[in-house]
């Protein structure tokens, strides 16, 4: 279903939508905000209408009608089933393994999924202090499966992470299981030129989808460490219509007045 | 009892040089008033306490009122870095900066930890991250002695003061919050002594969904700050002001235009742009 | 999604012979229907996990449904004793019930580290007491990583089966609950399945001062039952029968009478008196 | 301020008058059912308006009407300034530090002030079966200070515990702070034939003061240690008419239908 928007879809349109797509309807989904609250709301208001929402500021099950700027926007608590205190979000609900599906960013990750979030440079003296934690690491730890989205460049695609922030694989396969983790850890890393999943065995991201327009060279020339490519690529279908009408509308009402 | 105070009265009395001081709000009643008021009484070698400093700590920090900081998520949310936190941590402008950091359920397991009155909170967290060399004061395993299985503890936070902004009190002192409820409740109770700021005083705390009450007698003092979360939001009163924190980008991305901000906004009067 | 059955497809789905089940509901909202139901489908070999057993454990213990009891307050509100629990305890009868006792404070951090997926709670408690003599498995010492401390860690408790009355749920199986709280949500939360009654379904859930909702998605079940908490009471819909309570200690004193009751109301019906 | 009500004071009105009056205003009291609620709702009706009261099925600044017959009567909640949790009155409420006074009954006491609420007899094959902890025991450790409401009997005050349920004094002086306990312990223990207080030093109870028309040696017959003495003994103030007025109004509620 190509369109004549299509060309003028962006490159983060593109993730967005393709993270849209990766959420099926009745998800449970813990919700970063920003990236992943679009992509998630976007799935919310086109082919999953029954996928609930959680914030880590504890509302449970919002239908924000706008697009919240912050993670405890006012239009989350009044559009939501219930809103609960901080301390039992993450200790019922996440720790508590009721979280199908966590959505999270990051500044860099490594080819075992790993993420930062915290510092680029030495700890002590960095070169660019980020946000850090937040909800990452027991998101990352504590949903069942874990959607990533990021940017890929030579930046953020490392062959080594300036600080490990949260765990995707670890080190080696079978350190989930060993740090005790019950989720399955990203099952899904999607980015502005396409799709990486976890080989089977070995866990390490590999490109399994291509964004149209993208070649292989440039996805490997936008990763730190030689890029695993699979042999069953495949390209991704471009947004259709209706996708990128309601992701355009979903993003003017983060401009809009209230 | 809580004591009815003026802002500045409840400032000077409870908030003091080298306290642990706590103002929270996960983005909702953010205490941006009580954070104004400490920065004209010019506190100095806070320890400031917050999962997410956000722009109120951005501004005590740019203005010199900290030397720690213990937080889980230092952004500008849904916009960008805080400049005035990355100036001290990465320029020791205007002061050195030393940083405590968690996950948000790190720091929630904390604050619950400290409003239980236990020397420790319990969680499954932190496991594998890096987080863990530069906590050790803070995060330690901790084997369960049915189980044997390890989980991780965490050390109890008990700020010399906690301050919070709510929607209302009644002339008693009894508060009422309502719409996201974050940890203004814990970090009340955790604290030695805490300040609740609200929108009105009123005679009655009419039951409303959603809405928690702190009694008078587990509260330090109440003082009334409409608009006291601004720019952060009241639900029920006011709404978040999205432009505020777009522009805070610019004008704190500059030691001279922030603090010609500060100047103007802050130290010379009650109230916030 | 909650599934929405009738009252006896949701036990004979739900409860088997030889299960934990916890029926709760803190004075409020004891689910007396659903605990009839499981006397009529004659469940044995239970496991009763209750912080306050109540009637509805004093028939199903008197009914032979359990063998060992969770609790820690085993008598008649404001009246006395349970007889029927006392006749198990002292006289094995109609079989025997092994004990094991808790304070409320260590319950409740039970019910907590369940709903938490944690594998122990800590709190101050049951030092310096005998209960700890007949806790071996449940209750421990434990010692704070970072102050030193001793304090107490008690296992959590993961019911095959929870089970509690509320007011109402819509037709989604989304649960509200006002009033007294109790352990409702955390027993839910903390149990591998669990079964809501409610008063009545209906179209929407709108909201209410004091209200909590559980999500039909940590729901395992929802049945109505009108009056299911009857003697004792659904706030918003009847009051407790102080009556009733009263009557049952000499309805229950005696065997014979106890049978006959349970034979008149419960075993032949699905009301209560 | 005696009266003509006094010669038909019986013995439970005499404790529970004696008990209120133990209130002081402006305290936060943490309150069992039966003779203690009654006596804490007691005191906020007469010199103690301002007497918060803390129910442990979360009810907290109850002002019943009517005495509840549970601890968790409808009541309770629909005049409370908050309802909370279970798991959080206990945690947050009481463990918090937040107690002034726990008002507690028990089955048995011993001379250190130690109650027993849980079984008469051999634990495995108790003579009698009670009802158990409850709240109890974290109430006697938590709460600033510790009323205690009994009988007195040679069967509730006894050399040796069948149980022991809830820490008084422990087995000797500093055991309180030896095992971590914030609270002073039980300050005051109203029966019906009189007062008794710790002695400073040894935390023996010890009788302080006498009700009207009891005599010493019946106080001591009906003690199964050798009764202390103070030698400062006193007696019991008779109920006003007021408070006797005020209480049988009180426990009338108890029997109306709602």
């Amino acid at each position: 279903m190509s369109t004549d928007m299509e060309t003028a879809v962006s490159a983060d349109e593109m993730m967005t939508v393709v993270a849209a797509r990766a959420l099926t309807d009745e998800t449970v989904c813990f919700v970063g905000i920003g990236l992943p609250s679009t992509a998630a709301n976007l799935a919310r208001l086109t082919h999953a209408p029954r996928t609930v929402l959680l914030y880590e500021s504890g509302t449970i099950g919002s239908k924000p009608a706008r697009l919240p700027l912050s993670i405890g926007d006012g239009e989350l608590a009044e559009t939501a089933d219930a809103v609960v205190p901080v301390p039992e979000i993450f200790a019922y609900w996440l720790q508590g393994g009721r979280i199908d599906v966590g959505f999270l960013g990051a500044a860099q990750i490594d080819r075992l999924g790993n993420l930062n979030s915290t510092v680029i440079g030495d700890y002590h003296r960095p070169k660019v202090r980020l946000p850090g934690a937040g909800g990452a690491p027991e998101i990352a730890a504590m949903a069942g499966e874990v959607i990533v989205i990021i940017r890929q460049s030579p930046r953020s695609f490392v062959d080594r992470l300036d600080f490990l922030t949260s765990v995707g694989y670890g080190v080696a396969p079978g350190d989930r299981e060993r740090l005790g983790m019950p989720g399955r850890g990203p099952t899904i890393v999607i980015t502005d030129l396409g799709v990486l999943r976890p080989d089977p065995e070995t866990r390490e991201l590999t490109l399994t989808q291509i964004h149209p327009g993208v070649s292989v060279d440039s996805a490997r020339e936008r990763t730190g460490w030689p890029l695993r490519v699979s042999e069953d690529l495949v390209e991704t279908e471009p947004p259709t219509d209706d996708e990128l009408r309601e992701l355009r509308r979903l993003r003017a009402t983060l401009e809009a007045p209230a | 009892m809580a004591e009815l105070l003026a802002l500045d009265e409840a400032v000077a009395e409870l908030v003091h040089d080298g306290d642990s001081v706590a103002l929270e709000g996960f983005t909702h009643l953010i205490p941006f008033a009580a954070g104004h008021e400490i920065v004209r009484q010019r506190r100095r070698d806070l320890t400031l306490i917050r999962m997410t400093p956000d722009l109120i700590y951005d501004q005590m920090i740019g203005a010199g009122c900290a030397s720690k900081l213990i937080f889980s998520w230092g952004g500008n949310p849904g916009v960008g870095s805080l400049h005035r936190l990355r100036d001290a941590v990465e320029h020791d402008w205007p002061v050195p900066l030393e940083l405590e950091e968690h996950s948000h359920a790190g720091m929630a397991a904390r604050y619950a930890a400290g409003a239980s009155n236990l020397p420790f909170g319990t969680l499954r967290g932190y496991v594998g991250t890096e987080l863990l060399e530069h906590s050790e004061e803070t995060v330690a395993a901790i084997d369960c002695p049915f189980t044997g299985e390890t989980v991780t503890a965490v050390r109890a936070l008990r700020p010399d003061v906690g301050i919070v902004h709510a929607q209302r009190a009644d002339r008693e002192g009894n508060v009422q919050i309502w719409g996201i409820v974050g940890v203004q409740k814990e970090i009340v109770l955790a604290s030695k002594r805490s300040v609740v700021t609200v929108e009105e005083v009123v005679d009655e705390l009419e039951p409303r969904p959603g809405a928690i009450v702190l009694p008078t007698w587990a509260v330090g003092a109440v003082a009334e700050a409409p608009r006291g979360a601004q720019p952060s939001y009241a639900h029920g009163y006011y709404d978040r002001d999205n432009g505020f924190y777009q522009r805070w980008d610019e004008i704190s991305r500059d030691r001279d235009s922030f603090q010609e901000w500060m100047a103007e906004h802050v130290l010379t009067s009650a109230g916030v742009a």
